[in-house]
Formats: structure tokens, C-alpha cells, sequence
């Protein structure tokens, strides 16, 4: 009980905002959302702004003279300066819009990778990263001929930086999560990032963890490449964005090509806009985007930093509070020092298979993620078979805790555990 | 609680029936859920058209295991034929517990699997 | 008042599903909506899907074994069946979802055109195309060295198929749309892809202005692709999707890749997922995909038939009333027969600038569109600057026209001409 | 009716000033407003840093036509500096219709190329 009573009045206050957590389950339990660093749930003023674009404004952007097109390009101009602001870039243009954080890192693979990277050049990975971060990068390496290479981490998932120096030798990009979705390691990019850049190479970073849950500055961070999923910080699905340092993403050539991202085109040749439009092929997703600024502003009226401490808090109460499990043969995985990590906890309970766990769990209203949480790789390498976790958001009270004890107790009971 | 964790689940989750590999096998196959990762082999032996012995191994959550497990106990001495027509009913009331559609994946990655190593068979059977 | 006069107290009643129509301008005019063919609106059964799944169901599908997860993949995929049912493909699997009909069409360019196509080879496509269904195949020529070849129309925008069989020699892929978006014309699909498939060429159709308008048969059609954007037939923004048969999209390589497109992962190898989700890459619209379901639902409801009908009848009333203006100096462009086209009016009035009377338009709580329409190769071919566009979907009624023509008379009257 | 179609923008949409090339020009500049095709080009002839002479010339709709016009009459004899410093609202002052934010860059294209022309002279100045 000791973590969390500073928090826990305002996040209950908060979790009210989000009308699918007062939704009881078929079973008629009390919803305890556990998953959200899989997708987050909607506060309300998401949901309307939702409603208010198809109601009051829609209509197909930047072309438009009338009124409604007038209106629905102003909105969709303001939510990309809000998410500008909300991550510190230093102007609007250097965010462009992506369905999620893996079309993001695609763009950046094909666009920037393609043409800078050639055989004897290197890149530079982790062993913590989810599929979106490594698929593309096996990819491109196995296109242009430069090696993959990953940053080791340890039985905690905690990253090996003992020969970094050396690991960063010819390699010309580092693609890093922030955040581990798996294990909640936070990476130490303070001290990767400026040897990257010593090194020469240009550092991406998969903000899909991180930019929910804490303030990000990627000016601080000096992170060419900044990409996060809108659906798992408050926003709806189908929107989320890459940011570019401007330099970078004018060098590029563009990746979707078609309408809007055009400035003018003959029959056999083509000029490109500027940036941000160079890269927004197409009729844009207007509506998330506009809805996406909604939830920037609901997290900037909620404060990040409160959220973080928030997450800290609940993190810290749930670790103390399943290590009464550990009798059961619950055991724990990620960084032992709560401050090293985000409100992901990875675990297991003795022989029951996660899935199970998890089924279990469901049937008592309590909603966790099992399997390699698109980490495959790194399952391998720590050889777990598949791994139980619980996520933590603003929206997260005490309470939710409680029902997980209960729920992992009757899981023990029905595996026969401990 | 739900009926959905019985004794004989647990059981043939913990002792798998047939499980292991085959010295010499007709057939085999295997099989992952790229959702979760489980994964199931089928190693069959095959006598006059009919399972003569049967090995199953992977790994994976009490019901993929249980259901596999289940399925192999039923098919020795079956015509291959019907392994390659055994429904997904019969598996499923084989199990005998309610599935959730989110599970149904899971319960049925063996049957998947087996009939893959039986079709492979058949479909080899003229040489 | 002779064409409409059957379908319009339908429309009249369709009209009052769409809320955004009840309102008035900032002026306080009634607001005629035609620019369909730019995004169209959404009946309240679209708006009321998303509110239900953010309210009801969201969750992170596919590897979710809780009841949210469970429902919101069962929606997903059932809104993919729909819309597989919506254009008679063979089966759910061909279906992919993208954020629109240009990501559908540098999805194909990419994974099919760069695998398929070498020096000697050519693309054909047409002199109307919208920038999306041609600056794609600008870069695929210049990356593969194929040689990009043009059906070439008349002054009417009417395809000249007298030299096909030679423009068809060495042609391995037909990029088309199925209707023009500046000028409606209908291309003669049925005449062109049995002689494509005769010379070897895949064909791939840009269904952007079809779907939305006529019943879509890809299977009798015979198209190998088939692209859509939902947000053009009532469905939400961000959302849309390519048909591809199944044979063509398994032999094809992935083209985004990350989390959910996989079947297993390690440190340096990957194996792809089955289709459609080889083609799936990172977390899905999910929402906008179960919204298009609806949108699928309310358009099969109306009737593909119907809408057909009541558009071909509204145009032929709209270039009746809009003939009555000539001696203002409109002018209509387009095939000259209703019959062979779409519900899209091109036009100019006099020397005023279609910006102008797009303005002018806009007091008067009309919505047009003006501009090149992104098909400014058209354009040039033509020798207009821009031309006026007014387009025609199921919620249009006679009145919209009446108001089409009072504000046009208005603006020819600020203009000074006639 | 609104205000925005007013008689001497009509006349400038029709009857542009200083519309064509000049001769021999010292600095010149183009755009398109991507958005709606609309094309200006500005061409100064400069003496001791201001401009002795100006022509426009492109497409486009009566606002922008109209508005590149009235620059074109306001900057002979100004100073380059002058000129690259000239605010977007001096400029829609001078156009004097209320114009909504969808036409905007209509009214604003001239300045930007006009600006483009201007900076490129300075820019080049030590030559
Ligand atoms: C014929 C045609 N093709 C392609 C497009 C591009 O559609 P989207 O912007 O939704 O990708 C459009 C829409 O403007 C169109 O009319
Ligand atoms: C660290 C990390 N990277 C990438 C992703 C992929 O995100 P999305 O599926 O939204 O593209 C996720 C989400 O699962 C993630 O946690």
C-alpha cells in the first residue's frame, strides 16, 4: 500500500474519463485493464473529437475552397503542430503522419536506408527490440548488403554497453525501442546517442513505449528519427507519426508516391512537394489525426511527468505485491530496480502456460497480454517459451492491482501451484 | 470456477500422451501460431493406409498441449483417410471444455498439423 | 425535372442519415455537398461504429485472449469478409487493408512491380489518371527501366482504343481507373482487360471513383488488383484497401514489415505470416476497418444499384440545368453521353477562375471542387488551367442542383459575364 | 453580396499591370502553389538596390492574379531590403477583400516569389 496512495485519487478520477473502463465483463466483473502498452483505451474527448470531425467538418483537405475543407485543413495542420510541441520538434514540418510506429520505421528503411547504406556499413540494433524495429532492418540489410548488429543485453534485459565502442564501428544507423515492450527496460540513450553521433551514424528511436508514458524532448535526446503509434497514447488506431530532423527529411526522396505530395506532374516526370507533404501520400487518415491532437492535449492537461510518476508508483506497488506470489512460483522478469524500468512487468507462474494464465485471468475481468509480445528473438535468447504481462497506464488504480493478485491466486489454485 | 481447467487438461498437459519423436517415420509435420509462438510436431507411422504409432512434440499452453495430446491417443489404428477427414467438432468435444474464439486457434494448431502430415502422405502415395 | 424526379425522395430520405447535411454554413446558407468524389460524408451508422468500438471494444487484435481483444478481432475480420463480399472476391484473404487507395497501388508497385519488371518491359496506364495511379509507375519505371506507355483520350476524355493491340506489345502490367475523377468518363474495362490478359499484363484497377458509385465484381471484372479508398463510399478516413488474387499476393514479398506480418522471428531471418496479413504490418486501423464494414453494411442496404441509378439520373438533370447556363460562357467538359459517365461534372464559367467561382460557390453553401483534380497531366493535354468539379453521391438531391445553379449565376453575374 | 469580388479586382484579374518579361532582367523567380496549379513569375531589373522595373507574369485565379498585380505596382523605386521585408499583411491590405484562410496562399503566392526574387539578388550581391 505504500507506492501508490499518492496517485491513486487522481487516476481514479481519471480512469472516469475513459467510458470502456466503467463497461463490466460479459462475466460481470469489474474491467482491469492490464494491456496498455498493446493499445490504450479512449478517454471521451478522443472519442468526440471523433464525432465532432465526421459531424461538423469533414471534408478532403489542403484542396478544398469551401468552408468544411477550409476547416477540416486547419484542424489537420493544428493536431501535427500539437504532436510537434508535444515531443519538443523544432517546427511542425518534421513531423509527418503514419498509420503507426512500424510504417514510421518502414519509411525511414526505405527511404533514408535504401540510399545511405552499403555493403560494409553496419547497423546497429538491440536484442530487446520489437519486430517492427528488427524486420525492416533484416531487410534492408539483406537489400544493401550492410551487416546487423545488436547491442546485447543481459539476464534483466538490461543493455551491454561495456564495448559499445566497438559495436559502433561502421555502422552507419542505430534503431533502438526507448522503451522495451517486453521487459519495460528503459534504454540508456543519453549515453548511446552522442557516441552514435560520434560515431557518424544517424539514430533512430521506436517511441512506441515511451512517448505514452513520459515527457519526450527529442531535441534533449538529439534523435534524428522519432516514430510512436497514436493508438497506444490515448489516440485512435490508424494514426501515429514519424518526426525527422529537417535536414534529414529533405535530403530523402519520398517513399509513397501519388496525390498531395506532389508540387507538379507531366506524363513522364514528377516534382515533389515539401516536407512534411513530400511523405503523405494520398488522402491523409484526417480524422485520427485531428483526434490524435485531441489526446496529445488531454495528456498535456493530465501532465506527463505526472504520468510517469504515476506509472513508477503503480509499478513498484505491483512488483512488491507479486513477489507474495513468488511461494506460487510466480517469477519476475526485467530490471530489479523499479526506477530502470516503465510500467511493464513481465512474468510467469510456475509450469501454467501464459496463455492460460491469461484465459484465467480474463475470466475475472483481468486483461494481460501473453505470448513473445512480437519479441521472438529476445524469448529465444532469455528461453522462455512465451511470457505473461501487465501494463500500466494513467487511467490504473490499486484496485486493479488487487483483482490481478486475486485473479494470479485462483490461476495458482487451478494449476495447482505452490 | 469455469469449467475450462479439468483434471484430465492439467493431466495430459503435464504427461503428454506420445510424446516425443519416432525412430522411423512415414510422415510428419509441423506447425507454429505465429500469434503466439506455440508450436506442434506430428510424427506418424504408417501401416496398409493406417496409423500404425504416433509422436507429437512443441510446446505450448495446456490446451494446444492437451488437445494434441488427446488427438494423438485417438488416431492409432485409424485409416488415414479419416485422420485426413477428422472435423474440427470432434476435436473440440475431444477437449470437452468451452473454448473461448480466442483459443480456438490454440486447441486446434495439432489437428492442423496432423492432417498436414497425413495429407503430405497421401499426396505422396504413388512412389 | 425530368430525370431525378424517381429517385429523389429517397435521396431526400438517405440525406437525413448523413448529420454534417442539417448544417448550415457559417453564413447560414443550406449546404450542398458535391464533392463526394474528393471524401464523401458519413451516415450516423459510421459514426456510431466508431463510438461503439472505442466505447465497447477496443483492444490490440490478434493476440489477445481476453474478451475485448477477442471481440475486436472478430469485428476486424468480419469487416474484411464484408468488404471481400462488398466487391465478389473469392475469399476474405485477398482483402488488405491500407490507409487509402494510393497505398494500395505503391503497395502493388513496390512488391509486385520491382519483382516483375526489367529494361524491355512497359506499364500501361491512361492519359487521366489521378497522380496516384501514375506518379507510382513514373518511379517503378525509372527503378526497373521500364518503358511507362499511355492510352491516349479524346478532347472528351473518351479512351482511343483503335491502337491497343500495339501499345499492348511488351506491356506486363495495366494500371487504370475504372472511372476518371475529372471527367467521369467510365473506361471500357471490359474491352481492355481481356486483351491485357491476352498479352501477358496484370491488371490493376483504381476502383477510388467505381466503388463507392456501381456494384463491383472483381471476379467478373477479371481485375488481378483492385484498389479503394473507404473514405470516398462513407466509410471513416485512414482506411481503404487492395484486392489481389490469391495466387498473385502469395508469390509476392512482403512490403511493410514489423509486428503481426510474421510467423517467426530471429536475430537475423524472418518467416512471413499467410495472406492478408503477410501484407499487415504493425497494429491496424482496426476502428476505421470495422467503420468501413458499416459503411459496406448502409451502402448494401441502399442498393450499389440504386446508387448507380439515382447518380446517372442526377447528372443527366445537373448537365440539363447547367446546358441553360452556356450563354453565361459555362462550359461542360466530359463524354458528352450520361451514359458514359459517372457522377462528376467538369466545368468552367467564362474566364473566371474556377478558385473563384469554387469561392463565390462557397457563400452560396455550395461545395465544389477546383483545381487540377491531381491530374494535371490531363490538364496540360487539355490546355485548361483548372476546371470546376461537381460530383453527385447517394444524399444529393434535386435541390443541391437548383442551389449549384443560382450560385453559379450569381458568380457569372460578379463576373461580369454573359 | 461579399466584398470580395470588388471592381478593381476584377479589373486587375483582367487587365494585370506590368504583366510579361522584361527585357534584360537582374533577378527573377518562380512558384507553384502546389494545391491548385497556380504559377507566378517575377522578374526585377535593379539599380543602386531597388527596383527600376518589374513584370509578372503566370495563371492562375483573380486573387492571386490581382494580387501579384497591385505588388508589382507598389514596389518600383522601393529598396531590395524593403522588399524581402514586406509583410504578408502590408500585402493583403493592399488587396483590401476579406480573403478566408483557404485562399490565403492565392493571395500570398506573388509576395513569396517576389521575396524569392529579391533574396536570390541580395544573396548573389558580392559578385
Ligand atoms: C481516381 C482516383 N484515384 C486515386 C485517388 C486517390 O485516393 P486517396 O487520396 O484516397 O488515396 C483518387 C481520389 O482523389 C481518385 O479519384
Ligand atoms: C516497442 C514497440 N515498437 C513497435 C511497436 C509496434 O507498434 P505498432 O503496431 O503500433 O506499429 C510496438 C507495439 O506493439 C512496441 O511496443
Amino acid at each position: 500500500m505504500i507506492a501508490t496512495l499518492g496517485s491513486d485519487a487522481r487516476a481514479r478520477a481519471l480512469a472516469k474519463d475513459f467510458p470502456i473502463l466503467a463497461q463490466a465483463t460479459s462475466r460481470g466483473k469489474r474491467l482491469a485493464f492490464l494491456d496498455s502498452a498493446a493499445s490504450s483505451q479512449k478517454p471521451q474527448a478522443v472519442i468526440d473529437s471523433l464525432v465532432h470531425y465526421y459531424t461538423h467538418d469533414n471534408a478532403n483537405i489542403h484542396r478544398g475552397v469551401y468552408e468544411l475543407a477550409a476547416r477540416a485543413t486547419e484542424h489537420f495542420e493544428a493536431a501535427r503542430a500539437k504532436v510537434a510541441h508535444f515531443i519538443n520538434a523544432a517546427e511542425p514540418a518534421e513531423i509527418i503522419w503514419t498509420r503507426n510506429v512500424t510504417e514510421a520505421i518502414n519509411l525511414v528503411s526505405y527511404s533514408w536506408g535504401l540510399g545511405n547504406l552499403k555493403p560494409g556499413d553496419a547497423i546497429l540494433t538491440s536484442q530487446l527490440e520489437h519486430h517492427s524495429n528488427l524486420v525492416p532492418w533484416q531487410l534492408l540489410a539483406a537489400k544493401t548488403g550492410a551487416e546487423l548488429r545488436f547491442i546485447e543485453v543481459d539476464e534483466h534485459g538490461i543493455h551491454q554497453l561495456d564495448d559499445l565502442d566497438e559495436r559502433l564501428r561502421g555502422v552507419k544507423l542505430v534503431a533502438l525501442s526507448h522503451v522495451s515492450n517486453t521487459l519495460g527496460t528503459i534504454a540508456p540513450l543519453e549515453t548511446i546517442i552522442p557516441k552514435a553521433h560520434a560515431a557518424g551514424a544517424v539514430v533512430l528511436i521506436d517511441g512506441a513505449q515511451s512517448a505514452p508514458h513520459m515527457k519526450i524532448d527529442v531535441r534533449a535526446l538529439d534523435a534524428d528519427f522519432f516514430g510512436v503509434s497514436g493508438h497506444k497514447m490515448c489516440g485512435p488506431t490508424g494514426i501515429g507519426f514519424l518526426y525527422g530532423k529537417r535536414a534529414l527529411l529533405e535530403a530523402m526522396p519520398p517513399f509513397l508516391t501519388g496525390g498531395d505530395m506532389i508540387k507538379r506532374v507531366q506524363f513522364t516526370t514528377t516534382t515533389f512537394n515539401e516536407i512534411p507533404w513530400k511523405f503523405e501520400a494520398g488522402t491523409s487518415n484526417i480524422a485520427d489525426a485531428i483526434a490524435l491532437g485531441a489526446a496529445v492535449d488531454y495528456l498535456e492537461a493530465v501532465g506527463m511527468d505526472w504520468i510517469h510518476a504515476h506509472e513508477q508508483a503503480m509499478t513498484a506497488y505491483a512488483l512488491e505485491r507479486m513477489r507474495e506470489l513468488e511461494p506460487l512460483g510466480l517469477t519476475l522478469y526485467g530490471p530489479p530496480n523499479p526506477a530502470d524500468r516503465s510500467g511493464i512487468v513481465s512474468f510467469n507462474l510456475g509450469d501454467a502456460h501464459p496463455h492460460d494464465v491469461a484465459s484465467i485471468l480474463d475470466t475475472e475481468g483481468v486483461c494481460i497480454r501473453a505470448g513473445h509480445h512480437c519479441t521472438m528473438p529476445l524469448m529465444e535468447k532469455m528461453g522462455w517459451t512465451a511470457t505473461a504481462r501487465a501494463s500500466f497506464y494513467l487511467y490504473n488504480v490499486e484496485e486493479d492491482v488487487e483483482q490481478l493478485i486475486a485473479a494470479l491466486r485462483k490461476a495458482a489454485q487451478i494449476f495447482k501451484l505452490g | 470456477m469455469e469449467d475450462f481447467y479439468k483434471e484430465y487438461i492439467l493431466d495430459h498437459y503435464r504427461n503428454p500422451r506420445n510424446f516425443g519423436h519416432l525412430e522411423r517415420a512415414d510422415a510428419a509435420a509441423e506447425d507454429l501460431n505465429p500469434l503466439c509462438g506455440d508450436k506442434i510436431r506430428f510424427e506418424l507411422e504408417i501401416e496398409d493406409g493406417r496409423v500404425k504409432d504416433v509422436r507429437f512434440s512443441g510446446k505450448g499452453c495446456a490446451i494446444s498441449q492437451a488437445s494434441a495430446s488427446m488427438l494423438s491417443e485417438s488416431i492409432k489404428g485409424e485409416k488415414l483417410e479419416d485422420v485426413v477427414r477428422m472435423s474440427r467438432e470432434a476435436v473440440l468435444e475431444n477437449v470437452g471444455i468451452g473454448i473461448s474464439p480466442a483459443r480456438m486457434k490454440c486447441a486446434l494448431l495439432g489437428l492442423k498439423v496432423l492432417k498436414s502430415a497425413a495429407l503430405g502422405e497421401i499426396a505422396g502415395w504413388p512412389d
